[in-house]
């Protein structure tokens, strides 16, 4: 209840030193809070434990299977520490704890992240746009602006200056969470799992807090269905003209590169790119920015040359990304306290004089905290470097290839450092031979992390080699992606919000996070128009949004192009950056909340468990690798959205899986009678790791089931699950008697083959309850 | 023997509890046969990996079939066993099998009570790794063997990093244990007969 | 400047939506800021890059030097990547940003852990004592109440609720600093460096906070340099009474203990004994508590049974700590969100039901949020489980080590797992020969951890027959210590600033931190009482001051009794609990505040400066191990306080290095005369670690000189030097020529050696400045 | 010898790097020979560690007469040298030394320029690992060999964790190698004479 708490604080200071303006206790408070008239649940401003009995009942059927990144423990200087097996610390931590720990370290870095990118934010805007501008993410279409702030907080923000104290919440609570991480705190991996999933709710109002006020002050599409198509790929640069390239997350600097340009008439006439989020943000800005990709695109492109002038802000950034420019000689620009990346501190100088130095004094750039003149800086350095560079280049040519090949000392120690295993030195044996392809074919799988190159004791380039040679492919690397679209719009959630809960939409599936993709963004596009065609919801963010548009069908069109925007059964959905996630999130509460009418402000527990067990909601973070990837998907869990992630998503080292052969662990209150039902496995998972592709579209299908299912519902789910299970595993699955409830739920077209299956396990039929974890939930107690 | 004993992708270093290198694939036959009931658990690259003899299936199969125990296979990989024929085969995802091996109330996969031995294939290397450490620190009474090509330092067992070649020799080895195993049952049971 | 900012919050809030209260932005500035007259400095609420200047100034000196933990970095699933010598890991980061990096986000884990301590102590002691309580902290002896805050914050607080605003800051910061150390972020290993020097700065203001906050509420000895003396030590627990232990860092649950005790008139029935800073801060309340020692005592203190009953709060606190009260069946009550421990939640139960299922249930502990409740139920329990539990003891007797013994492997394993690497294997042999003395002998240097245990196959528990074996010296563990005085009077600092800032008090020499000893406290112990002797100023806090206590002279004193608890020359000056670590940095800032009269408000490089300049100030942290030591010791840099550790700390895997053979590095400004000066490395190096006692005390000696010294001044300090390098090294040190400015600098008794070494060396004369690293301070410049 | 070759403190995992095991005493003197300007360094529990024939600072100081070269010791350790005659060492912290030996433009302990051999002994175990992990990450001309009875990974050369007698017995046939050296040479002076 820290927001209350601090407008107390003025309030006593007031009174104790001035006496006469005690009225204005009362103002105050209406100001913040009074004012909406929804009555306050009982979580405002939850504390790490006030929600930790919610999260004992998820851990409960979702128990953590850890797979430990390492045997030891390190973070103290009692360490290193042997927690293999049963060994404890010498802090007495054992090793579930302390790889619950690690989560929760990862999950604080994530959540802190977000809500200091959001503080950033808040503080330029409110300074540019004033602290009384309006929150808008919709206008009359979105009536609930801020789900995730409503329900976690309790209050409901008007304008930017109302998002500050949601933030002062968030930083006293990420602090706390972080203390628990110290040596000699936490003893529980349970509590340390409750913890983590506080941080991924923290986590999720940062998110919300830093999109709706972007949306709200910069313009961005407010929930606009049919938000611009706008160009994507390495293709799409032109070459001809000075290239700005931004990357990162937080857009102030490239949105003032944009302003600088058009204020002075030279937008034409400059190419602004964009990777990362910064990307998406850009073209939410102005959708004549182009993109080039996600982050495994940045080594590559910075190498083409392109880039005349490379701004960065924060997050995602290479952290060699100023090695890897002056290679090619482009100056870079640090924008950020949180990457200053050793240049100096050029805050304070003269526009004209840092010109002067990146241009002419060779000096390898400059970090400049002020967004306005960054930008200056960088246009102009970007007009008069360009013709000087003439797109110097970093990448070799093929005959550079075959003499590298020669060097080759046949080590494997290239492929032995590579994430994706990928046998490059194979390949480069092949170019001895004279065919490229074996090279080139490595492109798609290459997440472009240059690790073997560090790796090469000759010192190749094996990333550009491999870039070379899929040069032609990458000219071609051009699409369209839908800008992102912000928030889902209230009448859109009133329209799907029965068909969801009632099964018939059979599911939403949020493509979200990293490309750290096993083998290639391609996997993230085909499942996304699989399930477009199969009439679910997809909705997607970050790079994962930027991977699904590049990928073509039959005819050539991208999915965004091929599918409608609109938040419907077979829509692709890009709601935006990363911060953008908040709107899936936001679109699950608001389906609680706008549909069923669930009261939403400060009601967590309620929310969430109406979730779990009536809205299909999947997450999939196919590339997922980042801390920040693991508080989004912690706040998910949370929530009783299910994530699923690609193989290397086992490196977060726990996943929290459920026994759908422990029938006891599957049991629900019927909110009508008290009585306590079997409901079977659904969602089977909280977080779950799929080998393949295919293993991952199996479980999405099977995790979108939820024990509201009508009987209609459950069986379009159903044959959704089954027929993809016979299409990549050539059988109907052995699971199914465990979703059938009564005979109703078995789909029409399958019924033989699944009375089959059900014969063969003895399925018993069920009831269909009204379902809920939560006691305080029920009507009517048993025997009342 | 020791500088091939390390992690294939460099950087997956363990910690101080590594895996025992096979250096002579009976080891794995006899841990079988010293096994009460053992599991061969197969991953999604198996139909991917090609031997002269055949794929990583058909050799989990003649594995499996030679040893008499079941495969538990990933959901990807079950055509590929039936279609084949070969019917004594579960799928479930490998994080739900590493899961359950956890769990000393467990059936097992063919309700005959908790493995004592589980063997990994065709996995991709850190799956497999990760997979292996579940285990390692969480189902002490359970011995674990990598067959591998690939060291798997969390194992309880593993082939070091070898060649195709070699690896292929170490499968065929250990089909051929087993062969000679039943040849000389058959041969007792005739004489008893 | 984010104080000034939130008030404006309020303003514009009141402002827009009122309308007619304008004039309160008036007064709310003047109540927290306006009402202290002294001007405001450069730096109020310095964010990141404010003080970067300053950071690179002293980096630029002192040097980073690496020592990896670990080759590898495993912070997100892009890894593990190897970072071996010049590799890059998949996010482009090399090894020198990744060490600092994990020294980055160590200082945020001791930061956070600070602050969000400060912030739950406060708001127990405002919910108790009111808003408006005011910050008295030694009464008219101390004007400068909050020399940190004042020169961080550029704020006064007055009252309890004043500290508020303070903590909004620091959390903010936090976030900001442990978001940089999120993959894709801060580039730069300085830049990281920086940032672990704010992270420092940071937390010696939550430090501060804290321990003012307590002081001022809960009655702490209020700069009392005769603050009483208490026991301490294992001998000193009178058994036959319940005994309840309080273990952690936040005193509300122990305070809350006292109180029931005294107000149901059960004080002297029942022992209340501590461990850890609550055991400090626990006799700062109630000088009647005892203390059993620091965190190395926790595992054998339990496992003796004395214990009733278990109360932890927060950090240091031994994570298995259920599971060893368990063996003891003393239950454990954890009262702290950071610590759950995974108990059952009973906040909102009644007491009785509570201490029935903890005496009569069996139920291993409990969770409760509230101190008041968990307080009363600690003493019901304790004074109904006494007679059960009968202080059973999970202590082997002395057959049992010799049947241990028998079944000894000989793999040595324990040894392998010991921190000190004790041989235990070699003890138990000498067992069986009948001789318990080789394991008692390894009592003093072992930490109590516990990590042989857990590595002997056959699960010897080999700490307890350590303890076992040295039993009868445990018994006699009864010492005093002189309760944490907390801050120091301006008028001590007024006596004896001129002494040290000319040189004339040779040092004031701070023994902080945990307990992590190479060799056993008593090492501490005599570097106190050797500085002592020598008459400079010891400090000390935390553990190491309970070690200090725990040692005694020819006649049988300890040094709390044979020494005075003055800052003064000669004083051993216990400031309190981990927290009161701040007044010792005060202490330093108030010299230059008090004393030389510099500006404080908001003026931080200027101060640091004058104390890195002219203040002979040096932290010892003999056996830091934690995240917060850590935090701690970087914000000892920042303000020009070099740092030595013990050989563990190596394992914090960085040092800060001057370089004294290149004299480049040791210019300062003359102040007079804008001239550059060579002034020698003085002090040397800026975080160290040594290898054995004699090496960190002829260093400290060392560090004591500064830039500024007066020639009587340089004297005393070279002869404390030369002196201790002789008794313990056996020769004169051959870098004096370093020190010596001009003749008179020479000690007069060691004159002929020194004159040697001077010319042996080719030793010039040089000038004394007026010193400064900062330009802004010369009076006037060259050349004006 | 893998698995002798193991870390010593069980946790201290260096990572993928790891000193190749001396196997022969000699391996050390040829690296003393190769090498243009060596230099040992020895630690503060030189005296504290006695060996059959002398303590550990007898050692170094006959291991550094015998190759001819300098020794840095730590500063507890300095008296120790000069009480026994030995001149040619230099006193300072390790942490210093080791600094130094990073940076290409130092002089060396004896103004002959960089060094490019440290050999270490007489340290504790987590010590010398730390420091060597600081070289072998920040000096990449430096060749470092550790003398230490344990394993130290972070050295480019290391004795596997060894016993004492086994120590003792590999220290004294390097000090044998170079007085045969001398004695070569010595004979080889003679013949020209
Ligand atoms: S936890 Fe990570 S950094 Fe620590 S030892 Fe293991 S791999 Fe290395
Ligand atoms: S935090 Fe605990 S387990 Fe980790 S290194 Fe420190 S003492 Fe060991
Ligand atoms: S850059 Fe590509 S090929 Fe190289 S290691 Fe990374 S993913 Fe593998
Ligand atoms: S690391 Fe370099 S030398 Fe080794 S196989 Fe790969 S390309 Fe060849
Ligand atoms: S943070 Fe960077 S170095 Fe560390 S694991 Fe991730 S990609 Fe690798
Ligand atoms: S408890 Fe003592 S002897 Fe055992 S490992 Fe820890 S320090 Fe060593
Ligand atoms: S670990 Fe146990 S068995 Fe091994 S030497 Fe130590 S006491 Fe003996
Ligand atoms: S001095 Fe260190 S170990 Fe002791 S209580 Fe404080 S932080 Fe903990």
């Amino acid at each position: 209840m820290v927001s209350e708490k601090n407008i107390r604080v003025k309030i006593d200071e007031l009174r104790s030193s001035i006496g006469l303006l005690k009225g204005v206790e009362f103002s105050i408070g209406k100001v913040v809070s009074e004012e909406w008239l929804e009555e306050i649940g009982p979580t405002q401003f939850p504390k790490i434990t006030d929600l930790r009995e919610w999260d004992f009942k998820l851990l409960q059927r979702y128990k953590p299977f850890y797979m430990p990144f390492c045997d030891l423990c390190c973070l103290c200087t009692f360490g290193k520490c042997d927690l293999t097996g049963d060994k404890r610390g010498a802090c007495g931590i054992n090793m579930s704890a302390q790889q619950s720990r690690i989560v929760l370290l990862a999950c604080c870095i994530g959540a802190a992240t977000h809500t200091s990118h959001a503080r950033h934010l808040l503080e330029h805007l409110i300074e540019k746009y004033g602290r009384d501008h309006p929150i808008n993410v919709g206008g009359l279409n979105v009536e609930v602006e801020a789900p995730i702030t409503r329900l976690v907080c309790g209050v409901k923000p008007r304008t930017l200056g109302d998002l500050e104290e949601v933030l002062n919440y968030l930083e006293q609570e990420i602090v706390r969470l972080l203390a628990a991480t110290h040596t000699g705190q936490e003893a529980s991996n349970l509590d340390f799992e409750s913890k983590v999933f506080h941080a991924g709710m923290i986590d999720h109002v940062a998110l919300e807090v830093a999109d709706i006020a972007q949306i709200s002050a910069l313009g961005f599409p407010k929930a606009d269905p049919e938000a611009p198509l706008v160009d994507i790929g390495l293709g799409v640069v032109d070459s001809t003209k000075p290239v700005i390239m931004v990357v990162g997350h937080n857009v102030p600097s490239a949105a003032a590169i944009v302003d600088y340009l058009v204020e002075n008439g030279l937008y034409g006439g400059v190419e602004v790119v964009g990777l990362c989020c910064t990307a998406h943000d850009t073209t939410r800005y102005n959708p004549k920015a182009k993109i080039v990709g996600p982050i495994s695109w940045q080594l590559r492109f910075i190498r083409s040359g392109l880039a005349d002038v490379i701004v960065v802000d924060e997050q995602c950034i290479r952290a060699d990304t100023l090695i890897e420019a002056q290679k090619v000689k482009a100056p870079v620009i640090t924008t950020s306290d949180v990457n200053c990346g050793g240049l100096p501190d050029r805050t304070k100088d003269k526009v004209e004089k840092i010109v002067e130095d990146l241009v002419l004094g060779g000096q390898p750039g400059a970090f400049i905290l002020d967004p306005e003149k960054a930008a200056e800086v960088a246009v102009k350095t970007a007009l008069l470097i360009a013709p000087k560079r003439m797109k110097f280049k970093a990448i070799p040519d093929v005959s550079d290839i075959v003499e590298g090949a020669k060097k080759c000392r046949k080590c494997d120690d290239c492929r032995r450092a590579c994430p994706n295993d990928l046998p490059i030195r194979d390949a480069l044996a092949k170019v001895l031979e004279g065919n490229l392809n074996a090279l080139a074919s490595l492109y798609e799988a290459c997440i472009g992390c240059g690790r073997c190159e560090s790796a090469c004791p000759v010192d190749l380039p094996l990333h550009s080699y491999i870039v070379k040679a899929a040069e032609k492919r990458i000219k071609e690397e051009k699409y369209k992606i839908r800008v992102g679209r912000g928030a889902i719009q209230d009448v859109e959630i009133r329209n799907v919000g029965s068909p969801i809960v009632l099964g018939e939409i059979p599911g939403v599936v949020a493509f979200v996070g990293c490309a750290n993709y096993p083998n290639g963004g391609t996997e993230v596009a085909e499942m996304a128009v699989e399930f477009a065609k199969r009439r679910y919801i997809v909705v997607a963010s970050g790079c994962a949004a930027m991977s699904i548009a590049m990928y073509k069908d039959e005819e050539g069109r991208t999915p965004y192009e091929a599918f409608p925007g609109a938040f419907d059964a077979g829509g692709i959905v890009n709601v935006g950056s990363c911060v953008s996630n908040s709107h899936i999130a936001g679109a699950a509460i608001k389906i609680a909340n706008i549909f069923a009418k669930r009261r939403l402000r400060a009601n967590y527990e309620e929310i969430a468990d109406y979730i779990l067990n009536r809205v299909g909601a999947v997450g999939v973070a196919w590339g997922a690798m980042s801390q920040k990837a693991a508080a989004i998907a912690s706040g998910f869990w949370r929530l009783g959205v299910p994530v699923i992630v690609g193989p290397h998503g086992l490196k977060y080292r726990r996943m929290l899986l459920g026994r759908k052969d422990n029938p006891e662990d599957w049991y629900v209150y019927d909110a009508r009678t008290g009585e306590k039902v079997y409901v079977g496995p659904a969602p089977e998972h909280l977080f779950y790791a799929a080998e393949t592709k295919e293993e991952a579209m199996v479980m999405i299908a099977k995790l979108c089931m939820r024990p509201n299912d009508t009987t209609k519902g459950r069986a379009i789910k159903l044959s959704n699950y089954i027929d993809l299970h016979k299409r990549f595993f050539g059988t109907i699955p052995d699971d199914i008697h465990l979703f059938v409830r009564t005979l109703a739920d078995v789909p029409l077209t399958m019924r033989e083959e699944v009375i089959k299956v059900l014969e063969e396990k003895g399925w018993k039929e069920n009831v269909i309850p009204d379902p809920t974890l939560l006691p305080r939930l029920v009507k009517k107690k048993v025997g009342e | 023997m020791a500088a091939k004993a390390e992690p294939w992708q460099t950087a997956e270093v363990p910690g101080p509890k590594k895996a025992m290198v096979i250096t002579n694939p009976r080891i794995v036959a006899a841990l079988i046969r010293r096994s009460k009931n053992p599991v061969l658990i197969v991953g999604s690259m198996a139909p991917r990996i090609k031997l002269s003899g055949g794929d990583l299936v058909d050799y989990a199969i003649r594995i499996a079939e030679a040893a008499g125990m079941p495969i538990v296979s990933s959901p990807s990989v079950l055509g590929e066993f039936l279609n084949r024929g070969f019917r004594r085969v579960l799928s479930m995802p490998v994080v739900d099998i590493a899961n359950r091996l956890t769990d000393a109330d467990w059936k097992g996969v063919e309700n005959k009570g908790q493995h004592d031995l589980a063997i990994f294939m065709g996995f991709k290397y850190h799956v497999c790794w990760l997979i292996l450490s579940g285990l390692k620190h969480y189902s002490q009474n359970l011995k674990t063997v990598s067959l591998e090509m690939r060291y798997q330092p969390h194992a309880l067992w593993s082939f070091p990093n070898i060649s195709e070649e070699e690896w292929e020799k170490n499968l065929n080895e250990i089909i051929k244990e087993f062969k000679q195993d039943k040849m000389i049952l058959n041969k007792v049971k005739e004489v008893k007969e």
